[in-house]
């Protein structure tokens, strides 16, 4: 019998395609996350991406225990930058039972958010250079100016990572002078850090060569996928919460919201960099104005605190984009009756496979590195 | 080998005739198995602390003083951990990998020179044999690639097939220009050849024009040969976990670090050989003690071409596949055919200084022209504009 | 001498045979390169020491390398080979060949007198430059053959390639 | 040097043909692709053994095995090329199975 002869059209060598399980145990998954690829030789033709392995049931937790202890278990939906976890939570539960929050507080909220937004994205690049093989150099320096924001956390809050700062109607513990002293010392020098970081990296060839034109996510996507943060600022979408909302004491920094043109990992690469330069100007303005007065609104009873019946929705800027919870209260007002959380994390992964098809594996891993991804947030 | 016979011959006057031939034999197997596995050891150590002191971090400092029983330690776990083979690997094939990927690395320290005349075998054919052993490595990293039945580590093979068969060309071809400065193929005739005027260092090839762009052309082949940063794609770990050898544990993955750490100071021996003057230096034409200043030399510039290595694996991102290919085929082949047409327009014309500069300007011209194409449409300067 | 010949011979026979009768095609090109490599050390032994040379270079660095692009590239990636081939008629008649051939060669050798009586060979080598004179003196004419036909190759290659990337856009 | 010549000739013979037998009896083109790189070598190792026992100052032997071996890298180049094509059109590496002369 004679072959049947295949209808090929294009003429190209008929190549299997392989189907990859990138993670869980991955080097450079960024936690226990798994991407189903389809592979065509080294070309990325499919991809799933597969999460739940540290699902930890955070919302239903929170909807059997009091407001209040639900601070502690914010810290760990985004481990890396736990004092704007806090500070989504607070803020929800404070439009939902109308405090009002005092001046000092609120400009303690600012600095330590955006000491957290500039530790997290200088460790963010410090990944990404990581997963592009430079052998931790970059992050090794990122972690070293790192140590220098988590210690002055450590005096302030007592712990290094999880830092249980907030509270409804304030923060938990005063910020004193020697701290402020510590704080302008820290964002002083974080010029020349970037600086350097940027001289090493941000014109080396391989970098570029790596990174441009390398996983664009076009404008429309990115508004359609609901994506936020420096990724959706990276791809232009003109959208920062800080400015939107001016939530907290936002609307008396003097602040630009950088924008991409392209949209690929070199974007979202830069538009850090930039946004760690405004968080300066923040810092700068916020530790100079801080005014004194009550950290807490003290008419605020944490033994015993209830909410009026109602629903709101709270949001902040987190380093990753827009962090929001949803409560609802019922008659008893001692918990939440619903309690839903938007990670940016999550939101953000969904357009990966967009991003990734077309490009070969080394891509994935910087693409999955320029999106920002922290498992405790995709997985709640 | 010769030398040590000659030497040694008139020492054993009255005994059987092949006693010192064995000796002869077994001294320059004895130095390769005992000296270049020691320095691959310390490498090793001086890597982890040079890659530390990088990164703003101490390095190995807990097993003994300064690390310095580190390798050891590390030796030790190697062998005392389990040996794991995968189920459906193909056992024989998975086995015979990694003592694959030892033996050509070893073999090639067999012609390179450490002192005058000083040479385990002095091979007519001597950097042609190099080359040969050489493509032979790239067996045991399919071997073990593909016996593992894993996809990455198949990825990992191809990766590494395609990278040495395509970085093999500009090195062979860089390293023809050498060839055909030295007129020989025999290391030992081409370190004599880098000597001018009596003069120990001015006639390094690195120093003329063609031999610097060689040494470059080598010395990046030599890295992507033996698959260091920035080209490390085959076992790029953030990747595809650590490519060809996923799958191997204990000892055999440590013989796969040695022959890599071999093939790579192999390498860098070669490289100092062909261009930067091998053993010479000086004084080593001082009586007695001018043959352990020759490996004094030789050993000292070994040294650099290491921490070289050692300090660009520190401070580069990896390329991508694609990029890496571009690279070879569309920078490196075109710049080492010129590089040979240059050292016959060097052979020829008789005023030095005046081909200095012709050469120098041929090839200046040439690299500008090669990296403007080659960076053409794919990097751009972006400028950012701020939301009102 | 007589040792290292039979040694290698064996090896090589060895490599030969299983490079034909093995079933899956990646041992198949394994055994090919051990014979490859029997024969690169036969030719060390002979004293042809560049030839040696490049038969490494060249059999075991590009063409066993291109025979497993060539199994990669067409069959399933892991190598497996197909289904099982069958001892049938052919395979007889295949091998009844082979073994013919084999018999007519080795009696003609032993027929041949003059094989037994001659003189052992040079125990030097052949220095490289002569073999390279000898490619720009006496043999310029193949040389240069050879060189356009290589050219040909290459060319075709590039061409063969350049239609995939067009059929690809 | 006690080997004859004889000897270099038998075993060239025999390698020839276990390549033979390969060509003819396996179905598969890579396979058979190998018996005649099997074949080629045997030719070559004729060449030089004739070369060291007969012609040693003349270097033909050693010309001509160079020449062999460079053509017989292009011829299989271009032998792996035919059948990644006709792996293409026919989805087989199977030499039976590629009766057709039509394309």
């Amino acid at each position: 019998m004679i072959q049947q002869i295949s209808p090929i059209p294009t003429g190209m060598i008929e190549t299997q395609t392989i189907e990859v399980s990138i993670g869980p145990q991955h080097p450079s998954t960024h936690g226990v996350f798994r991407m189903d690829a389809v592979l065509d030789g080294e070309t990325v033709v499919g991809l799933k991406p597969v999460m739940g392995y540290l699902h930890r049931n955070h919302e239903q937790l929170a909807e059997r225990m009091t407001w209040l202890a639900s601070i502690p278990y914010t810290d760990r939906l985004d481990y890396f930058n736990s004092m704007t976890n806090n500070w989504a939570l607070c803020l929800s539960v404070e439009k939902l039972a109308g405090i009002k929050v005092p001046e000092r507080a609120e400009y303690i909220r600012v600095i330590v958010s955006e000491l957290t937004r500039i530790l997290n994205h200088s460790c963010v690049i410090g990944f990404m250079l990581q997963d592009l093989g430079a052998w931790g150099t970059p992050l090794l320096y990122a972690f070293r100016e790192r140590e220098k924001i988590l210690d002055l956390f450590e005096s302030l809050s007592g712990a290094r990572m999880m830092c249980n700062y907030m509270r409804f109607g304030g923060v938990r513990v005063d910020m004193t002078d020697a701290m402020v002293a510590q704080a302008k010392d820290i964002v002083a020098k974080f010029p020349r850090f970037l600086d350097e970081f940027e001289q090493l990296l941000s014109n080396n060839e391989v970098l570029l060569a790596r990174c441009q034109k390398v996983g664009i996510l076009p404008k429309e996507l990115a508004i359609n996928a609901s994506i936020s943060g420096p990724m959706a600022r990276a791809s232009g979408v003109d959208y920062d919460i800080r400015k939107v909302d001016k939530y907290g004491v936002y609307g008396r920094f003097d602040f630009r919201v950088p924008l991409g043109e392209v949209g690929d990992v070199y974007d979202r690469y830069y538009i850090r960099v930039l946004e760690m330069r405004e968080s300066i100007k923040i810092l700068n303005q916020a530790l100079r104005d801080l005014p004194a007065g009550a950290f807490v609104a003290p008419e605020v009873k944490l033994r015993n605190f209830k909410i009026p019946p109602g629903d709101g929705y709270g949001r902040v800027e987190a380093p990753k984009g827009e962090l929001g919870f949803y409560l609802v209260s019922d008659e008893g007002g001692k918990m939440p009756y619903r309690y839903h959380c938007r990670p940016p994390s999550f939101i953000n992964l969904t357009t990966l496979e967009d991003m990734c098809l077309g490009h070969k594996v080394a891509d994935v891993v910087i693409i999955l590195g320029s999106v920002d991804i922290v498992l405790g947030e995709v997985d709640r | 080998m010769e030398t040590i016979y000659q030497l040694i011959a008139g020492w054993f006057a009255g005994k059987p005739e092949w006693l010192p031939l064995a000796i002869a034999i077994a001294v320059p197997i004895l130095f390769i198995v005992g000296v270049y596995p020691a320095i691959f050891a310390y490498t090793t150590l001086v890597e982890r602390k040079a890659l530390g002191r990088v990164q703003n971090r101490y390095g190995p400092n807990r097993v003994g003083r300064w690390g310095i029983l580190q390798p050891l330690a590390d030796g030790l776990k190697l062998l005392t951990k389990e040996d794991i083979v995968p189920r459906d690997a193909d056992k024989f094939t998975h086995f015979l990998a990694p003592v694959i990927a030892v033996i050509p690395s070893v073999l090639l320290f067999a012609i390179v020179p450490i002192a005058p005349g000083l040479v385990p075998v002095n091979l007519n054919i001597g950097i042609l044999f190099a080359f040969a052993i050489s493509t032979a490595s790239v067996l045991a990293l399919f071997m073990g690639g593909w016996a593992s039945r894993n996809k990455f580590s198949l990825l990992g093979a191809m990766r590494a097939v395609a990278q040495v068969v395509s970085y093999e060309v500009p090195m062979v071809l860089a390293a023809v220009a050498v060839v055909m400065a030295a007129g020989s193929l025999s290391t030992l005739d081409i370190v004599k050849a880098q000597t001018r005027g009596g003069l120990e260092i001015a006639g390094w090839f690195v120093f003329q024009p063609w031999g610097f762009v060689g040494f470059v052309l080598f010395a990046i082949g030599a890295m992507a040969e033996s698959a260091r940063t920035p080209f490390d794609i085959p076992e790029a770990e953030s990747e595809i976990i650590a490519g060809y050898h996923t799958e191997y544990s204990g000892f055999k993955f440590a013989l796969f670090q040695l022959g890599e750490y071999l093939a790579a100071i192999a390498m860098a021996g070669i490289t100092v050989t062909m261009f930067l003057g091998g053993y010479l230096g000086p004084g080593i034409h001082i009586p007695y003690i001018g043959g352990f200043i020759a490996a004094f030399w030789f050993f000292l510039k070994l040294g650099c071409m290491i921490l070289l290595n050692i300090w660009i694996r520190g401070t580069w991102p990896r390329v991508r596949v694609d990029q890496l290919m571009g690279f070879a085929w569309k920078v490196l082949l075109p710049m080492s055919i010129l590089n040979i047409a240059v050292v016959g327009l060097w052979h020829f014309m008789g005023n030095k200084v005046l081909a200095w500069g012709v050469t120098a300007a041929i090839l200046g011209l040439a690299f500008v022209i090669l990296a403007k194409i080659s960076a053409a449409g794919n990097i751009e300067k972006r400028t950012y504009r701020y939301a009102n | 001498m007589d040792y290292a010949f039979w040694t290698i011979s064996g090896i090589t026979v060895l490599g030969a045979l299983l490079a034909v009768t093995l079933r899956n095609l990646v041992h198949c090109v394994l055994s090919l390169i051990l014979f490859f490599l029997g024969i690169a050390a036969h030719y060390f032994l002979l004293r042809a020491d560049f030839i040696g040379a490049v038969q490494i270079l060249i059999y075991i660095g590009a063409v066993a390398v291109l025979i497993l692009f060539a199994i990669m590239l067409t069959r399933n990636v892991t190598g497996e080979a197909g289904p099982q081939e069958v001892v049938g008629v052919k395979w007889w008649i295949g091998s009844l060949c082979a073994a013919l051939t084999a018999g007519l060669i080795s009696f003609a050798v032993r027929a041949d007198s003059v094989a037994e009586t001659l003189s052992p060979g040079p125990k030097a080598t052949v220095a490289v430059a002569d073999i390279g004179k000898g490619f720009v003196g006496n043999w310029i004419v193949p040389f240069e053959a050879m060189a356009v036909l290589l050219t040909a190759a290459l060319i075709g290659a590039v061409v063969i390639a350049l239609e995939e990337v067009r059929n690809r856009r | 040097m006690t080997i004859p010549l004889g000897h270099y000739l038998i075993l060239a013979g025999i390698i020839f043909a276990i390549g033979l037998a390969g060509a003819l009896t396996r179905k598969n083109a890579i396979i058979v692709l190998i018996a005649i790189e099997l074949m080629f070598n045997a030719a070559i190792l004729n060449l030089i053994a004739f070369w060291h026992y007969k012609q040693f100052a003349a270097l033909t032997g050693q010309m001509f095995a160079i020449f062999a071996i460079s053509i017989a890298a292009a011829e299989s180049a271009i032998g792996l090329a035919l059948v990644i094509a006709i792996y293409r059109h026919y989805k087989s590496v199977d030499v039976d199975d590629i009766k057709s002369l039509k394309g």
